[in-house]
């Protein structure tokens, strides 16, 4: 089906025919139900699709094959460090101890992943200079809520009750202003300066007594490490205020720079990100949090420990009153967290350094690459990704960003992230990662100077690319307008199960 | 570098172009006064040598006993295929489908998926996913808020602990105000939510209810009176959440049936694996009306300039790249493969499957009150139950320790989780699906007698108690 | 790379980077082989690929992506029983107790896999209507080869040396005839009957007491059932020759046809067909052979056995001294034979029935709803696949059976096998399986219809069909005028690929 | 059906259209008498019980012990990503790449096998892969018959016995003979293969030979004089046919430098698991001048029509689908997704990953050697090895028996294999690779220690032969 012809297929419902599929689970007895009263068992369906393994597995085969992924090419997408996902992880992650292990299960029949979790703890606190770190936020925006809300316990904790604003930059991320509002603080924004980091005249202005925290992300998402950085912190810090860092791109700083030695209060990693644990189309991840000592009485609950004896137990609801709670159920995403321990044990020190020292390098030499190809904002030192702007590309021929993007498909490239951040015109954020061959950099900056060229020759081309992808620009007008968020019936009839 | 391609020779190939001598020189911008003390870890292994270290941790961990543990994530069968097909890299290497035209695999299967949790809830609306069952739970408690502009909501004892202290963790933040529903204390309705205590507690007007969350089953197990506590919050005002275990809506009414507004659960038992707690799948869906108050990701059909069918996130500005601080939530990276895990897995299953695990648990589950009955531990509530229940059992974190010494895992002791409701101090809450076997149920019922009996005999305090 | 753009890709070769990969086994003390004479040693290379896992995994991913499979669509090859491979079998075959045992590993250390293969010995038989069977061939060919020189050994031990000579119906896979050849034998072929079954008169004729043995494919490889087949038997045995059975398509007739039973002395099985087991791009696959009493002392040693106290043992060197000895290493291809064990244990005998019958069926079906559009030489009821021809066709438009396969897979299906058996010209062998639903198997003849239309209207598009697969016809003379069989020498320097 | 799509209705609809009652009418062509009797196999089993049952079988084998096992097949690490690609679909459900317009991904695959094998061996021509080494090694004698037109072989006793074996059941069936060439009884060549006895045997005008087999390392773990054998071979116009393991030649003599015309081998150690004997792969290849002998499928490299780069099978009038009783062998099904598996194994460890496993288990067997002859057991023969030997062991069998009682597999009791020859009755063969840890052979030789110990206390017959 795939390898020729039409590469399209229709959904499950109308692969569906009654009465197909089954064998996977034996027959209960007929009365399995007749002790539970009528009024609560379901009159009808549910109606989902009845289809036999094979035509199964050929839907979500191919499916698949009409993905853009890490496993078939380079994914530059910044911001989101699309980095190599090692096949050992996805091996640990399944290994039947780690993967049955039920979340209730007692302390004494879990060492193993306690002990994971509590190294793990060990490591990203270490990477990060904190304190300590909790595993229990299922992913970066909730690592987010998480830090803000101790903020928010702190702060109380010191009867400190007026501190209702959360700085964040302009060129923030969507989830910090986000976070802020769901931990009930109002966002403030701040500019940025020309060269791309904070404004400290305007952060200044706009710090007091209201100010709770500052969100930085650092490197931020121009790729701009914050030179000024100390000057913030102190900043920040004078007026009462804490510093929350977006540690989402810590991907470029491992070995370089620990926010907490910095004075950073508190951060979120993604372990998505810098610990290559995969983003599976659009999750799970996980966004650990590391505190400082202000921050530590709050920590959620519970928190691994390790006993004098060596052995490993969860805190017991209530053993630690001043914590913020539970944000979720359990203990987090461990079978996640198994994958960005296997990531750091392969690395060790040296490893996480040169991987943050190639990322930066690859940056760089793309950016200097790409420098007479596309408009490049920030002429400094990048980080693990840059800014690059299709403004001078669509002055001069009409073709924008969005255009640039889908021709990239055409020639074999996911594009960039296109469009943030929000404060640079027709912005392209690009970001190779560690883990891309020279080969592969200079395949895409050929691909951008043939697009680039193609702007001035064949505009139309680019309007109406991409051309070779299983489907062509879509209807999101539609889509929105009238949504059809959901199949409703089936193609055969329903029929009782055959086997 | 375990994974990285660069060699020496690349590198200085690229330091050249860039024109640095050092790598260094690109931290210059680092402040001198913050550069990073030494980076203190663990050196690097070798493939083989991780292998190995992984491998043994996991040995540690004991997956070995029979187990009766449930309370809110589930073992079942997971057919071979749902795990086959998740490690295709074009699927758990791709990112979230922002370019659509080549993210089709992706965004077809969310709107499969939306579409078969649709079926299952009666839902019309259905999120690409949230982290799990608790904060799909908060998430939908909050959007109760949006909607109505109220600032309360009233939430069941019933519902998981851990659902409830998120939901408060969440509420806290956000300055709002949930309040517990206790639950009937005696007679037939005991350990459900008190209708009457619920009744009261809507009729404060002071104090509107945005939204009256109900677990069915509830923690304890208990099929809750769904469509009474409905009809009671839809007379105050209020929407009705309903949180809800997916395999069990193979054979009881939907949420939909008992007038729910919004649904939400942990969708760990459709094929996902235990893991510890995670990553699991947090169910969110609700009716059409509720569409724009659902936070997460949306999967709508669409054609493409060519006009061939396609699929395209959609409803965009209630998210927070769009809406940033007055998003509907912060949520960005959701669970997005446990959602594919689960579409795959109800595919694999099909709806006679999946009635059949869900009714061939409940069979399972009643020769085991039958089995834990005769050995000494009765139920501790009278109602009706799917697949999962509360024994009394004196001393019953004792015996639970000393069953696991015996290789059983004897589900939960309440008391752990609910250190506070005296009326769960002797109990455990014990769980059957259908990979329980009748072997198991024995093995199980003939440690706990054993147990129970030496108890008697040595006149422990919680056998004393119980035995007045 | 896949989703969109070019297809094809580097060989591994060229993607080599010197320096690249590594990181997966600890490196050995320096002086590990000092100890090892200079001239033993190694002078230079192996001059192997060097690629870090990324590039590795997209290769292979990419790679993956240009074929055709079960996996992907509709595969009728006939003659391959292209059926469903169960998912649970792959995992089955790798459980750590399974696929980590040693073939050396005593018995007592193998008992769940030596139960296992005296189960499926026992079930195999039971199928096969025969006494016994051994495992151990690794392919069809080799039990072929396996059960001809147990009938050599057979006439041998009675002294009866002057048998020279193997029957073989004009319409035989190759491998009969070769395997003859390698067992010692001239192959005398017979040919068939307007009906397509053996020609009785002719086969009489060539009977006789140079006859070693004949070999019959039943249903033969026209998907004809044998119906003189007692007639045939008869006169066999009356000659003093033994008959073999080419069981490749004993898909079409379990628990409805037991060679042994019947009166066959040795077939052959090939589980890579019947019991599912996947054909891996060629291999690898199994061949047990079943035999009736009269070759049972013959049987390749060793034999699994089974103790009187319940437990399992393989077959000492020597303990049956009349074995035609092994035919290959160890027991067989054990982690193909756990694949057909599960398929047959998921199905039972009422399973297996129902796969027989539902293969017919499909077959029958396919061959009604092709009836009008391609010639059908055969009219008689077939069993799980047909032989169609282009004979017509060809004569009426110039189109060949070549180019209609090649016009197929446009149309997202994997053609038939084609031109053989070589007994109908133009030939199409077509077998659809019992996986494959009715839509299937309704889209493929529309699909056939569709391109006899076009054979009509527009040929020069069959001509050059396919038009849509990742490469196109291929010129296959120069391939096998001036062989280039392997890359020599690595470059790093081609980079026409972008991933 | 368990696998099957077709309902009732389906198969109604189908015999509708073939126009049979039914499908018993399909059948009609089966001679009344010759129908089958009942099918008499256990119940079908749905996937839940089909799983528990292969899970409890693969728990029955003991996999867990320290194992120093090889005699021909290997322990090694194999990365993850091997099998995380041979579970592709797309490769391991394709047929042999007859169409190679959709089959560029299997040919591909198979013509870098081919290359790398080439690179390993020397050899200009690789077969896309037999059956395991014994059934390679049998065609590559039986390639030198071809080539010469002469109809003996000789063949080393270092080769391993099941290759001999094989070997001679195929050379019986062809009416070919197969001489064996034995081994140095004493001294410094001790078990290496007699060079003054090979040259005596081809000296025989009588009997001309077509070929010389011999093992590199042999059998017994010994590094043979491949060359000098080499060189005897040809100078009677015989071929020299070499015997290899693939890890081996990371760091051993090639083939071709050594003069070799062909080569075969066991493939498992590249990436392949034990699985009990199989599947395997055998590796088959030789020099240009000999391509047309060589039995098995090749794949070339052309281009299509549009002048893009492709592969094909080729030289297919070897094969016996096209040349039938003149085929040059019978092979058609082989075992190419091993072949695969090689390759990606290769990819993946690359040439200098493939250099440390070979002398990790060179330092490893170092150390085995030293801790064994200090717990009593010394090696059998003095010559190089690289990571296998022989070791004498008093009353081996029984010393081997009871060592598994202590979770120690001690490599291979000779006398199973060779129960012929007197040279190796107490002995055993063992192995390190890389994966064998120093802890492991310290618990072996200890272990040893104590039994040969104990053996020599209780004076059993073996004991006291071997301590006069
Ligand atoms: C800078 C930054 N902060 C926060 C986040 C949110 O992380 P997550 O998607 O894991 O919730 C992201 C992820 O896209 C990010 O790039
Ligand atoms: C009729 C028939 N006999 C024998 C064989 C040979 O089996 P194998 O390919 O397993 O060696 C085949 C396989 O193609 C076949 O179709």
């Amino acid at each position: 089906m795939t390898a020729a012809g039409d590469r399209l297929g229709p959904t499950l419902f109308e692969r569906s025919h009654a009465g197909r599929g089954g064998g996977k689970v034996p027959h209960p007895p007929k009365d399995a139900l007749a002790r539970i009263p009528a009024d609560q068992l379901r009159a009808d369906g549910p109606h989902l699709p009845e289809v036999a393994e094979p035509e199964l597995t050929r839907h979500y085969v191919n499916l698949s094959q009409l993905n853009y992924s890490i496993d078939t090419g380079f994914y530059p997408l910044g911001s989101c460090t699309m980095k190599w996902n090692p096949k050992v992880n996805e091996w640990a992650a399944r290994l039947n101890g780690f993967a049955s292990l039920h979340p209730f299960a007692p302390d004494e029949l879990a060492q193993g992943t306690l002990q994971l979790l509590w190294e793990l703890e060990q490591a990203l606190a270490e990477i990060g200079g904190m304190r300590a770190v909790t595993l229990q936020p299922a992913a970066g925006a909730q690592g987010e809520l998480t830090g803000i809300l101790m903020v928010r316990a702190y702060h109380r904790s010191r009867g400190d009750m007026d501190r209702t604003e959360v700085l964040v930059p302009d060129s923030a991320h969507g989830t910090n202003p986000a976070t802020a509002s769901m931990a009930g603080f109002k966002t403030v924004s701040i500019p940025s300066a020309p060269d791309g980091g904070v404004d400290i005249a305007a952060f200044r202005a706009t710090l007091g007594p209201h100010t709770a925290a500052v969100m930085i992300t650092n490197p931020s998402t121009l790729g701009l490490f914050e030179s000024r950085i100390g000057e913030l912190l102190e900043a920040v810090h004078a007026v009462g205020a804490l510093a929350y860092m977006d540690g989402a791109n810590l991907n470029a700083i491992m070995g370089r720079f620990k926010p907490g030695e910095a004075g950073f209060d508190v951060m979120h990693i993604n372990v998505h990100k810098t610990f290559s644990t995969p983003h599976g189309g659009g999750g799970p991840g996980a966004g650990p949090v590391g505190v400082g000592e202000k921050l530590l009485p709050f920590l959620p609950s519970p928190r691994v420990l390790r006993e004098a004896d060596g052995r490993f137990r969860l805190e017991r609801p209530g053993e630690r009153p001043d914590s913020i709670g539970r944000v979720r159920s359990f203990v987090g995403n461990s079978g996640v967290l198994v994958r960005a321990y296997a990531y750091i044990r392969a690395h060790g020190a040296a490893g996480l350094r040169e991987v943050s020292d190639d990322a930066v390098l690859a940056a760089n030499y793309l950016k200097s690459q790409l420098a007479g190809v596309l408009d490049v904002p920030f002429s400094r030192h990048c980080m693990h990704e840059f800014v690059a702007s299709g403004a001078s590309l669509k002055a001069e021929t009409g073709i924008r960003t969005l255009d640039v993007a889908k021709r990239l498909i055409d020639l074999g490239y996911h594009p960039p992230t296109i469009y943030f951040p929000l404060t640079v015109e027709e912005a392209l954020l690009i970001e190779p990662t560690e883990t891309e061959s020279l080969e592969t950099l200079d395949g895409f900056v050929a691909a951008m100077r043939t697009i680039v060229e193609e702007a001035h020759s064949d505009p139309e081309l680019l309007h109406s690319a991409p051309h070779s992808s299983p489907v062509r620009r879509l209807d999101e007008t539609t889509a929105a307008r009238q949504p059809n968020l959901r199949w409703k019936g089936m193609t055969g009839e329903q029929t009782p199960c055959p086997d | 570098m375990a994974y990285g391609p660069h060699t020496p020779d690349d590198r200085a190939a690229m330091r050249k172009a860039i024109g640095v001598a050092s790598t260094d020189e690109l931290f210059a911008d680092i402040p001198a006064a913050m550069r990073a003390s030494e980076l203190r870890l663990p050196p690097p292994e070798s493939e083989a040598e991780l292998a190995s270290r992984l491998s043994r941790l996991a040995d540690r961990n004991r997956v070995d006993l029979v187990s009766f543990l449930g309370a809110g994530a589930y073992r079942h069968f997971v057919p071979a295929v749902v795990d086959q097909l998740l490690l295709r890299g074009e699927f758990y290497t791709a990112y979230t489908p922002y370019q659509p035209e080549i993210s089709q695999g992706t965004l077809q299967t969310i709107y499969e998926y939306q579409s078969m949790i649709g079926e299952l809830t009666g839902m019309d609306v259905v999120s690409a996913s949230h982290y799990d069952g608790a904060t799909a739970a908060a998430e939908g408690a909050l959007m109760t808020c949006r909607a109505t502009r109220r600032e309360r909501v009233l939430v069941s004892r019933g519902v998981h602990p851990h659902y409830r202290q998120t939901l408060c963790t969440y509420f806290g933040g956000a300055d709002l105000v949930a309040d517990e529903i206790p639950l009937v204390a005696e007679g037939p309705a005991s350990g459900t939510t008190d209708l009457v205590a619920l009744e009261r507690m809507l009729a404060d007007p002071e104090r509107p209810v945005a939204g009256v969350v109900v677990a069915n089953p509830s923690f304890l197990g208990l099929l809750e009176p769904m469509a009474q506590a409905g009809r009671l919050a839809h007379a105050a005002g209020a929407l009705f959440v309903a949180v809800v275990e997916p395999v069990s809506l193979a054979v009881i009414a939907s949420p939909a049936a008992y007038g729910a507004d919004i649904a939400c659960g942990e969708g760990q038992p459709l094929g996902i694996p235990l893991s510890y707690g995670g990553p699991y799948l947090g169910i969110l869906a609700c009716r059409e009306p509720l569409v724009r108050q659902i936070p997460g990701r949306l999967v709508g059909m669409t054609t493409d300039i060519d006009g061939r069918r396609a699929f395209v996130m959609t409803l965009r500005a209630r998210e927070q790249d769009i809406r940033r601080e007055k998003a509907a939530s912060n949520i960005c990276t959701n669970q997005a493969l446990c959602a594919l895990a689960a579409s795959i897995y109800l595919g694999a299953i099909g709806p006679h499957g999946l009635r059949d695990v869900a009714a061939m648990g409940a069979a399972r589950a009643a020769a085991l009150e039958v089995a834990l009955a005769e050995a000494g531990a009765p139920r501790l509530h009278p109602g009706p139950y799917l697949n999962e229940f509360a024994v009394r059992v004196p001393d019953a974190a004792e015996v639970h320790r000393r069953l696991l010494g015996r290789g059983v895992l004897g589900g939960l002791v309440l008391a752990t989780v609910e250190p506070d409701d005296p009326s769960l101090a002797d109990a455990l809450l014990v769980c059957a699906t259908e990979v329980t076997t009748l072997d198991e149920i024995e093995v199980f019922a003939s440690a706990l007698r054993d147990e129970i009996e030496r108890g008697r005999q040595l006149g422990l305090p919680g056998i004393a108690e119980a035995s007045r």
